[in-house]
């Protein structure tokens, strides 16, 4: 599993250094129980069962912030993404079901907002 | 024949465990002309000389091939040991098996195989050498510095010291360099420039030293022993030797909005200016971007003010050449540019400064005369945060792959400063790793911690955002595993270090080599490290490499005391591995003239026996050996193969591809 | 086939004694492994290599031969290197001429700090040459051993 | 000149006056936009993982048509431009996804990313010039003080999208002054809007905002323009207080004298 995290993600968690680049940048850090740096050290250690059970999974912005900032070239963004679908792959792991849609709705929301949700929470 | 020996090298392990030594030297013994062939622990050791040295007697050897480390490691050694066996010091040869097999394969069988291709290619080579003599060329007794920073300036001094002529060249105005800008140094906390202006002043008055300040290296010739270099003097539009450096002339100029860079551009100086009270020269400089005169024809106040009428708005850049028997190479560093960096907003807010801009912050002599003032507001800044590692020990394509190694040092000392004169200052500092090794600089970090309660915080700074006259901080604190948000007056970023962008043109004119960050390369890491490669280049100071103002002195002097064993000869021997035309098979057709880089080639008429006792004179090719460096660019460009290089041969190289190919 | 497999090339690479061969030593330095197909000669500039070397090599039954020299702008001989760029231009194109595969030769800037470009270069042209099979064309039959 | 064009979903519809503006001032400017054939949403967010091939096919196609068109492909919404831009940088450089892409399309002719995609402000910037724009426009804004606000998807990576220094970019503070108005820097204009998560989480999207508002109001911005529809969104709905936000476009229309009243 953790080589397909790396492989997916193309990313290779040695590469980092520990500075604290990514924790500091990322805007989502107090809405998630693991933080960017714990998450590429926790792959690199093999800890992905905790990570995959982590609602954290699911408030990565993607903004890029980390991967743009990291001064190794980690990108932890890649990681995050490729553990977030190793889970919503599985069978009945989907985030977000189409039935909840409609009550999250309102009538601004563009498209583009419910297109990008699908794509990142469900598979 | 020759009668060859040959020693193969255990070196230790590092040999004997991927090579059979055993075998290679039994192998061998079976090549033609091979009367001798043993393998030892050390060859390199007394012992293994001694040996070698005893075989040369014993057996009568003409020619001895080593099996060992590169030859760029003991080739000279093993020359001199034969040499005082009795033997031409070119008849030795080195096969390299450990550089270049025992240590790029793991397979023993493999290994070996490869030690004994290496060995008899050694072997065909020896069995063409022919004992060489080296000519000598007389040492130019003098030497040039590049670099009039606190590297430059102990070089020079410690080289005029000995007794020989030395002349400095600095781009700027003035010498001292960085450590000018510098407000105390750690860990003693004296004052910079309470230590360095002496030596400034020493440099000055030391009738061996010139200075050639607002001077750059324009072209370099020749070669160890013999550099002729051009050098260019910029245009300063003031006479150096009428200026009496009063100053008035930069009072009265009426261009005031010219950035001051001894300053780092954090206040203004005028048009014609001196860097800075203690300037060496103390000569007035027009600085020709800015001069309303000089741009438009109209003003003329300074030359109105000065008594000594030593302003000439006609100067022009002069060159001229010198001779030199060595070149120190003192370029020294600096800061990197931070736009790649914005997320600590440089650019947005003046109150984000780089660690030299509050370096000058600090000091007596700079722009807030020594009080600790933001630029933005001229307010007293109470919280203050730190960043390490601003642009360091990156990814290749994110900034530079080094630690700058001097960032932890005056980070701590500017904290400490700090919270010395300002104890009300709340002052934090991100870091990645906190590097101390020096003598007193754990300690000195640890007082800085401890004493003088600096809030040291692993984790690094992600945004700062200028907001209300505050800087707002969003950094990471990894031991406490949260996200910090700060309210900062001041922000300081510790940016990594790069070597002076004058430095790669140099390097090609002087030949030198440089490393990928363009740092200069050393003639060996570990054991020649203030040589270049090149011979007769020396380094000195932050242009090998990252350094502190201790190291960067020591070698400075170091450089100096190798510079002083070259300048001490009368003459150098030359390479013997020169150029030298078969004249019965040269037609004089000046091909190898042209591309000799060095000159060294010249055509003479010379006469020659003809059929039926006639006379021919003919025009032939004469290689000049001490000018001769030995490339060998002529033997290719030949064409009809009368050119040759002695220890390198048409032959010998062949019968190396031979004995490989076989 | 197993004759493919079991096909060991040999390879002749020139090194210049200021740049490439420090930068070989240096491999060796770091431990970086690279095939002991490869048996380095040295020479003291690139522009000591005659077009003629290469051409005995080949005769002699060599698979492949290589160039390292300084950088361009970094030759210790300040223009050595240029003048080996340009033979080497020349040579290559008659050896194409001659039908000679371009792989066979190949020219490589490798400066003293490159010790892991040496060894990547000696990796990708061993393999290169491994995948032409053995150099036929211009191996002299008479010199072939057994 | 005409450039192939790629609206993308949102801007069909909640989005329709990015696309309006955008379209008017081209033709005032003296370029085309000329709207590709069945074009397929872009999917919204780039695909990260190596293995997904299904979700790029369709960024794909779009780059394919522009290609049989022989033109570049202008996009204007910054999540189509972020993805389509780099999955033409997979095709280009990342040998198994263009292998991938080009054995499931069946293509007769192999795509390897030669198709060149531009956002309508490098069209601005590159193409017409700002000094250029300048010169066109009729209606200039004087005096406003507006905020650019870029987002994510515009500017990083950097590397990627090639677009502006991502940490410092000017493009859009070039395209405020060439409008004759004063653009207002303020560090958080490349902050996250808090995107897609608003539909989960609209606390945590609101948070983003607001620190956006307050850093731009703080810096004097009167209005903050975008390029994204998105970020439209959250800065509109999720403000405490927020200043107004417009589309670039309508700034465009309204100093070139196109917008009707």
């Amino acid at each position: 599993m953790v080589d397909f995290v790396k492989r997916i993600s193309g990313v290779n968690p040695r590469k980092c250094m520990k500075c604290g680049k990514c924790s500091a940048s990322c805007p989502a850090y107090d809405e998630m129980e693991y933080h960017p740096h714990q998450f590429v050290d926790m792959v690199e250690t093999g800890r992905l069962e905790e990570l995959m059970n982590s609602k954290g999974i699911y408030t990565c912005l993607s903004c890029f912030a980390c991967v743009e900032r990291c001064p190794r070239s980690v990108e932890p963004a890649k990681l995050i993404e490729a553990v977030r679908t190793a889970v919503v792959r599985q069978q009945d792991k989907t985030h977000l079901k189409p039935d909840a849609i409609p009550a999250l709705l309102d009538d601004e929301l563009p498209q583009q907002a419910i297109t990008s949700a699908f794509r990142k929470y469900r598979k | 024949m020759q009668r060859i020996g040959v020693f193969v090298c255990w070196c230790g392990s590092n040999i004997a465990a991927t090579v059979d030594v055993e075998k290679v030297s039994q192998v061998l013994a079976q090549e033609p002309g091979v009367v001798f062939s043993t393998n030892y622990q050390y060859m390199c050791s007394q012992a293994g000389q001694e040996m070698i040295q005893q075989s040369i007697k014993e057996y009568g050897l003409t020619g001895v091939v080593v099996c060992s480390c590169s030859p760029r490691m003991h080739e000279t050694t093993f020359r001199k040991t034969c040499e005082k066996a009795g033997i031409n010091p070119h008849m030795v040869e080195i096969a390299n098996i450990r550089e270049q097999c025992s240590w790029i394969h793991k397979d023993k069988e493999v290994g070996t195989e490869k030690a004994i291709i290496l060995g008899r290619a050694a072997i065909a080579k020896v069995h063409l050498n022919t004992p060489l003599t080296a000519g000598t060329s007389p040492v130019v007794k003098r030497a040039l510095v590049i670099g009039g920073g606190i590297a430059g300036i102990q070089t020079a001094l410690d080289i005029a010291d000995a007794g020989f002529e030395v002349d400095i060249v600095e781009k700027q105005p003035t010498i001292g360099g960085k450590m000018t800008q510098i407000d105390k140094t750690f860990p003693t906390l004296d004052c910079a420039a309470c230590i360095l202006t002496p030596k400034m002043v020493d440099a000055a008055q030391n009738e061996k030293i010139h200075i050639y300040s607002y001077s750059e290296v324009e072209s370099v010739k020749g070669f160890v022993g013999n550099f002729n270099v051009t050098i260019k003097k910029k245009a300063r539009y003031v006479d150096e030797v009428k200026c009496t450096g009063c100053g008035l002339c930069t009072e009265k100029c009426p261009q005031k909005k010219v950035p001051n860079l001894f300053n780092l551009g954090l206040d203004n100086r005028r048009a014609i200016y001196i860097p800075f009270a203690q300037a060496v020269p103390k000569v007035a400089t027009i600085d020709a971007d800015y001069c309303t005169m000089l741009k438009s024809g109209k003003c003329g106040v300074c030359s109105k003010v000065c008594t000594a009428g030593a302003i000439n708005y006609q100067q022009k850049d002069e060159f001229f050449e010198q001779q030199y028997g060595a070149i120190v190479v003192a370029t020294g560093f600096n800061p990197i540019k931070l736009d790649k960096y914005d997320e600590f907003a440089y650019s947005q807010s003046p109150d984000v400064v780089t660690s030299l801009e509050f370096e000058r912050l600090m000091n007596a002599a700079g722009p807030t005369g020594g009080t600790l003032l933001r630029p933005s507001d001229g307010e007293h800044p109470h919280t203050i945060v730190f960043v390490q590692c601003v642009g360091s020990r990156c990814d290749d394509e994110k900034g530079k792959p080094y630690c700058s190694k001097i960032c932890c040092m005056y980070t701590a000392k500017h904290a400490m400063l700090c919270r010395e004169k300002y104890p009300d200052t709340d002052v934090y500092v991100f870091y990645i790793d906190v590097r101390t090794p020096g003598k007193n600089f754990d300690e000195f970090y640890r007082r800085a911690v401890e004493e003088y309660g600096v809030h040291y915080i692993k984790g690094m700074v992600g945004k700062v955002v200028p907001q209300d006259g505050k800087l707002k901080v969003q950094a990471s604190d990894l031991l406490g595993n949260r996200q910090l948000h700060i309210d900062a007056d001041m922000v300081v970023l510790a940016a990594a270090i790069e070597p002076d962008e004058t430095a790669r043109p140099l390097a090609t004119k002087l030949t030198a080599s440089m490393d990928t960050n363009d740092f200069f390369t050393e003639a060996h890491p570990k054991l020649r490290p203030v040589e270049s490669p090149t011979a007769g280049i020396f380094l000195s100071g932050a242009c090998q490499g990252p350094k502190d103002i201790p190291e960067t002195v020591a070698q400075a002097s170091a450089a100096a005391a190798k510079v002083i064993g070259l300048l001490c000869k009368d003459n150098l021997t030359c390479n013997p591995c020169t150029a030298e035309p078969n004249e019965l098979m040269c037609n004089g057709c000046s091909s190898c003239e042209k591309v000799c880089p060095y000159g060294a080639i010249t055509y003479v008429d010379k006469e020659f026996r003809g059929p039926n006792r006639t006379t021919l004179i003919r025009r032939v090719a004469q290689v000049n050996p001490a000018v001769c460096q030995g490339c060998g660019a002529c033997t290719v460009a030949c064409p009809s193969g009368a050119m040759d290089l002695k220890g390198f041969s048409n032959q010998q190289i062949m019968a190396e591809v031979d004995a490989i190919c076989r | 086939m197993s004759v493919n497999e079991q096909f060991q090339p040999t390879i002749v690479a020139f090194c210049c004694n200021w740049c490439s061969y420090a930068g070989a030593d240096l491999s060796g330095t770091n431990r970086l492994q690279y095939p002991a197909n490869v048996k380095i000669i040295r020479i003291p500039c690139s522009c000591r290599l005659n077009p003629m070397f290469i051409l005995r090599a080949f005769q002699k039954g060599a698979d492949g031969v290589i160039l390292c020299g300084c950088h361009p702008g970094d030759c210790h001989y300040t223009t050595g290197n240029y003048y080996a760029r340009r033979r080497m231009t020349l040579l290559f194109s008659m050896l194409d001429f001659m039908g000679i595969e371009r792989g066979r030769t190949r020219v490589e800037w490798v400066s003293a700090a490159e010790g892991a470009k040496f060894a990547a270069t000696m990796n990708e042209f061993v393999d290169t040459i491994t995948k032409l099979g053995p150099n036929r064309r211009l191996e002299d039959l008479r010199c072939r051993k057994e | 000149m005409t450039y192939s064009y790629f609206p993308g979903c949102t801007l069909k519809t909640k989005g329709k006056d990015l696309d309006r503006y955008a379209r008017i001032s081209a033709t005032a400017l003296g370029f085309e936009l000329d709207e590709i054939p069945q074009w397929q949403c872009c999917g919204a967010v780039y695909p990260m993982s190596k293995d997904e091939i299904g979700t790029r096919l369709s960024s794909v196609r779009a780059l394919i048509s522009a290609k049989e068109q022989g033109r570049e492909l202008v996009t204007l919404c910054s999540a189509c431009h972020h993805v389509i831009k780099r999955v033409n940088g997979d095709v280009r450089n990342d040998e198994q996804i263009r292998d991938k892409v080009n054995r499931y399309l069946k293509l007769d002719d192999a795509y390897s990313g030669e198709t060149n995609v531009l956002h309508y402000l490098e069209v601005l910037r590159d193409r017409i010039g700002f000094a250029a724009l300048k010169e066109k426009v009729t209606n200039p804004l004087t005096g406003m003080k507006i905020g650019a606000y870029y987002g994510c998807l515009l500017l990083r990576p950097g590397k990627e999208m090639g677009f502006d220094n991502p940490e410092n970019p000017t493009i859009l503070e070039d395209f405020i002054r060439a409008v004759g108005a004063d653009p207002v820097i303020y560090a958080k204009r490349n902050e996250c809007c808090g995107g897609y998560c608003t539909i989960e989480n609209r606390n945590y999207a609101k948070k983003q905002v607001d620190g956006i508002m307050e850093n731009a109001k703080a810096q004097g911005a009167q209005m903050l323009i975008t390029a994204c529809p998105l970020c439209m969104y959250n800065l509109k709905e999720n403000a405490t207080d927020g200043l107004e936000v417009k589309y670039f476009t309508e700034l465009l229309a309204q100093a070139l004298g196109l917008k009707e009243e």
